[in-house]
């Protein structure tokens, strides 16, 4: 079998194929459960300083090809999830904490407080009002969040990019300056459904973000575009529902992705994709390095 | 699945806090199946079919009380059925439920009685105004009743009803009620844990298992999705009885 | 039957829906076809000033739930598409000229020399160099590419906005300060689709536009927020493919719609949609008028 | 759908400057329906089948120049098959091809020769040495060949042969070649246009019917999916002859 393991965002991984953010990653068990399924590395619900109920229901739904969601970042606070990051850890992969607040300071004390094997900075949920894609639509901000965190941890930051942008290279070159030790792209597109037999809008928040196969397309473009214009990896994440998928995002210059949706059809996907990726660059006698990126250096 | 829109045709109230909702579809569940309800501009909240065509709630608290504001001609959004559903299996099967919990098991019992199994049914109630389904069940086969009050039936909880039963007779148990009532009898039938189902509640956010919200420990089994119906000796070694979770991920006390 | 007709954006139409840029537009032929079919109206294919080949295959990519494209804005120039849209006229409803430049004096150069019912700015097409996106990112250049085109021409404006954008509403309210009598939304999500086998992004042009189902609800999100922020109408394009969404689209706050990729199925998506929306309108005894923007009064 | 990857597994050379590839895949075309043929980081560009699983290219500029340079074990990217397809009728029929418009209506008359049919061919090339499928066609039935220069066969164009054939002798006639020389005939043979498929070319971007590109007129035929094949008398009614669209859409001569 090829070697899926990698070193990317300062983390070594067994496999580069992650447990996105906010999929089953709110409790220690569930996350240690996607590592023992074969995750290369694992994400928790994004937390903040204070617990947050989240959006009132519906809080997903699924529409053409992707899922609508608006959750509203509900998380029992930083300060509660401590232990379940130690439950999580059990299943012998990193514990990436996806952390949220409305400032650089708010950020970085988060930082401060947890302890887990990187960070992943949420400047990119579309749906949260004060934090998110709020302030990661900003270069400034980005970068600033990102030089915070970075000074307050001790551990690799990852910065969560917004899609919902006309030039996400300009958020990814904010937080290489920032120090980050990766970007991770894309958070889900905003969208939105509305009930046609009443004129509501689904969602309990009215506004939501798109995720899922529809993506897909928009998600390889924004990952091609980070890896050709920033010196850190670039983790990729949209749509990803196949081995086949995680092929593409590799080649368009990922080091590693990440799962969210497809996670719909069990934790199985890990090792679905895991097992296809390795027999993909069997046949292709390929390293995952050499696959790295290829599009752009094909012409 | 976008939220499929259905009239509700009739709404019946079964005790005070409790009422019956008569769908205009049929959306073909399984007992022990459930369905996401979607009251317009409110919430959506889970709720068990108590019949392949209704819903029976209990009104609790914002979402469960709007539901209670719409009468017959009113609309909501179904996603559903979802879940996995009790499975029937043997001859001779026994109902615990409790309060509104017996929504689902008359719907199982009815279904259980057509094929030809043989059905009890142990029903626990605060008290005698609570009783609900009474006669579904009794139409079954034995049916023994508890109140807490003692006003109709045994005095005390469902528990208090085991007694008169010899759970070796049964080949398969389904159990559903509160938490707690559950966690009592599951915890004192230890030897029959393997062959009892029992339906439970988590808190459900997004009901298509990637959100997190339901997952139980230690395991991390996502009850919205490979639930509600788990097997008694799975819940055993879990956190159910113990604690639950609330809607920001936080543990909590297992109250109802 | 319920009346379909309405007044959209300075133009009286039989119907809201309408064929959209860039999709059957290159000959008055086929965009007669489309009016004859059923279409409220015809928007051409977008013209410049000077004739463009586009880039080379694949211009199109059939992903998941859409279509990739990258055509590359080929057209005959302005200068020898006039006799196309008289033409198209015969089809007996509107024809609305997309076109597209460089700068401000380009669009209104083109404006001045043409002659059509109605003309739509293409400030959005996400993947040709100078043109497009690239000006209608900035809400500066929107406003004063509407203005101009407005001086110079006596026809109603309407201005095509790019969903690549952190606020679409930005660019809204930038045409509407130009003048313009309607903002239609939206253009294709920046996207990208590679060959695992090879490495190769699949499109000639390597980036393209996503359309098509996949983009349905970024397309009701971006018209919701334009129809809530704005005074001028709003024109709803993207995914649409059946009279459900169409509703959806009017529900979110279209006076009107424009239908691209679902053609694919066949010139019959317009009567398919004109008639499924008239038998909707009927069942609810509802208006055009009543049930556009109704999302926005639901709460 | 995305390109799918394609082995050539043999090129064989027919004349200067016309290939026979023959593909790793049967994708189970129509005799008539094409392919999109994605030759990486160069072009793609429409090819008829001249088998189930053949293309046979005239290289005439950058694209099939670029695929001439591709040998065995070389990859492509194909799309299709697209198009309608000839539609076989009747007993006997008559194949009218010109150069490398021979390639579909090979493929066609095998097919029709397996069913049964009659089949007889009239082609022309430019001189002895384009001459392409000749034996193929031999195997068919009754074959006239007309070479511009007489160095084989009848001198002259294709519609030279004509006057050796009683047009309607035959059910049905199949004809693909060079605009001109199809335009030459068909508007020679308008009494027969009715019983007459033609397969034809127009500038092909999205093979999808929805970019407008190959569009016929008056009526905006989508030659892409509603052809290539197009029954004769609508032909007679088009542009076909006069004028066709470059790849920026305007008008421009029917060559080739
Ligand atoms: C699988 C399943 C089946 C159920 N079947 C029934 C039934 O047949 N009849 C019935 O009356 N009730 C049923 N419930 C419980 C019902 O979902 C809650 O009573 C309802 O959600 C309360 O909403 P509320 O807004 O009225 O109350 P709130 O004031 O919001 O909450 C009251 C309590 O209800 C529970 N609750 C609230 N929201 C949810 C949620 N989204 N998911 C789970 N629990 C929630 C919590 O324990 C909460 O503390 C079921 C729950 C689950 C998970
Ligand atoms: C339905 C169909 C079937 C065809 N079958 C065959 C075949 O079996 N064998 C064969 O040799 N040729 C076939 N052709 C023609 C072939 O597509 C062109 O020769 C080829 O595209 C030339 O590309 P190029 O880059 O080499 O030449 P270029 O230098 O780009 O163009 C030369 C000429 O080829 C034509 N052409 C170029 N690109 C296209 C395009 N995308 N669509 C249509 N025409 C184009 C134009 O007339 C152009 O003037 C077919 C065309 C069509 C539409
Ligand atoms: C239900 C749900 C919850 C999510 N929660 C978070 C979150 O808390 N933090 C975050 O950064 N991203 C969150 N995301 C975004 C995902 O991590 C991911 O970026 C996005 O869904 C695209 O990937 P996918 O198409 O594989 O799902 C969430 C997505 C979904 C569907
Ligand atoms: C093949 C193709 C060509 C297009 N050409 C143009 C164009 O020339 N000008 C323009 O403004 N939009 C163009 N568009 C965008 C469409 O008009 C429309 O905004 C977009 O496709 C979303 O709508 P849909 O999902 O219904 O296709 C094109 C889209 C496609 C698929
Ligand atoms: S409710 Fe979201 S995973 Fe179960
Ligand atoms: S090639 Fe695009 S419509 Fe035919």
């Amino acid at each position: 079998m090829s070697s899926l393991t990698v070193h990317a965002g300062g983390l070594d991984l067994q496999n580069p194929v992650l447990l996105a953010a906010g999929i089953l990653g709110t409790t220690g068990a569930s996350l240690r459960r996607a590592a023992l399924a074969g995750a290369g590395g694992v994400v928790t619900k994004s937390l903040g300083s204070v617990p947050r109920e989240g959006h009132h229901g519906p809080t997903v739904v699924a529409v053409e090809c992707g899922l609508l969601n608006a959750m509203g970042l509900p998380n029992p606070s930083y300060r509660n999830f401590q232990e379940e990051i130690e439950i999580a850890r059990k299943g012998g992969r990193p514990v990436i904490a996806s952390i949220f607040g409305s400032s650089a300071r708010e950020f970085s004390q988060i930082a401060r407080g947890l302890k887990a094997d990187a960070f992943e900075l949420n400047l990119s949920c579309p749906h949260a009002e004060k934090y998110g894609s709020e302030l990661g639509r900003y270069p400034e901000m980005v970068e600033s969040v990102t030089g915070a965190v970075k000074a307050a941890a001790d551990v690799p930051v990852w910065v969560k990019l917004t899609p919902n942008t006309a030039d996400i290279l300009e958020l990814g070159l904010a937080a290489q300056r920032g120090g980050a030790d990766a970007v991770v792209a894309i958070n889900t597109l905003k969208a939105m459904a509305i009930d046609i037999e009443t004129g509501y809008p689904i969602l309990g928040n009215r506004f939501g973000g798109l995720s899922g196969r529809a993506i897909k397309p928009v998600a390889v473009r924004c990952v091609y575009d980070l890896a050709a214009g920033l010196d850190i990896p670039v983790i990729g994440v949209g749509g990803i529902t196949s081995w086949e998928d995680t092929v593409e995002m590799i080649l368009a210059g990922a080091s590693a992705v990440q799962v969210g949706t497809a996670l719909q059809r069990g934790y199985g996907i890990f090792e679905e994709i895991t097992v296809g990726l390795a027999r993909y660059l069997e046949r292709k006698s390929l390293t995952l390095e050499e696959l790295r990126g290829l599009a752009g250096r094909r012409s | 699945m976008r939220p499929i829109n259905c009239i509700i045709q009739e709404v019946r109230s079964l005790a005070p806090q409790i009422r019956t909702f008569q769908l205009e579809r049929d959306l073909d569940p399984g007992p022990g199946q459930y369905v996401m309800v979607w009251i317009r501009g409110v919430d959506e909240v889970p709720m068990s079919f108590s019949g392949p065509d209704t819903i029976t709630v209990q009104s609790v608290g914002e979402a469960t009380k709007a539901l209670f504001k719409l009468g017959a001609g009113s609309s909501i959004g179904l996603r559903g059925p979802l879940g996995n559903g009790f499975v029937l299996r043997g001859k001779r099967i026994l109902l615990i439920g409790g309060g509104v919990g017996t929504a689902p098991l008359a719907f199982l019992g009815e279904q259980a009685s057509k094929r030809g199994m043989e059905v009890t049914s142990l029903l626990g109630f605060r008290s005698r105004e609570d009783i609900i389904f009474q006669s579904r069940f009794e139409a079954l086969g034995d049916t023994i009743i508890t109140t807490d009050d003692g006003s109709a039936g045994i005095m005390g909880r469902a528990a208090a009803g085991l007694k008169e039963l010899n759970l070796f007779e049964y080949d398969q148990i389904y159990i559903c009620g509160p938490e707690v009532m559950m966690w009592d009898i599951i915890s004192r039938t230890r030897e029959h844990s393997s062959k009892t189902q029992a339906c439970i509640n988590r808190y459900f956010k997004c009901a298509e298992g990637i959100c997190g919200s339901c997952c139980l420990d230690p395991d991390g089994t996502r009850v919205c999705v490979e639930g509600p119906v788990i097997m008694a000796d799975r819940l055993l070694e879990s956190e159910f009885g113990r604690y639950r979770r609330g809607p920001d991920g936080s543990k909590g006390p297992c109250r109802g």
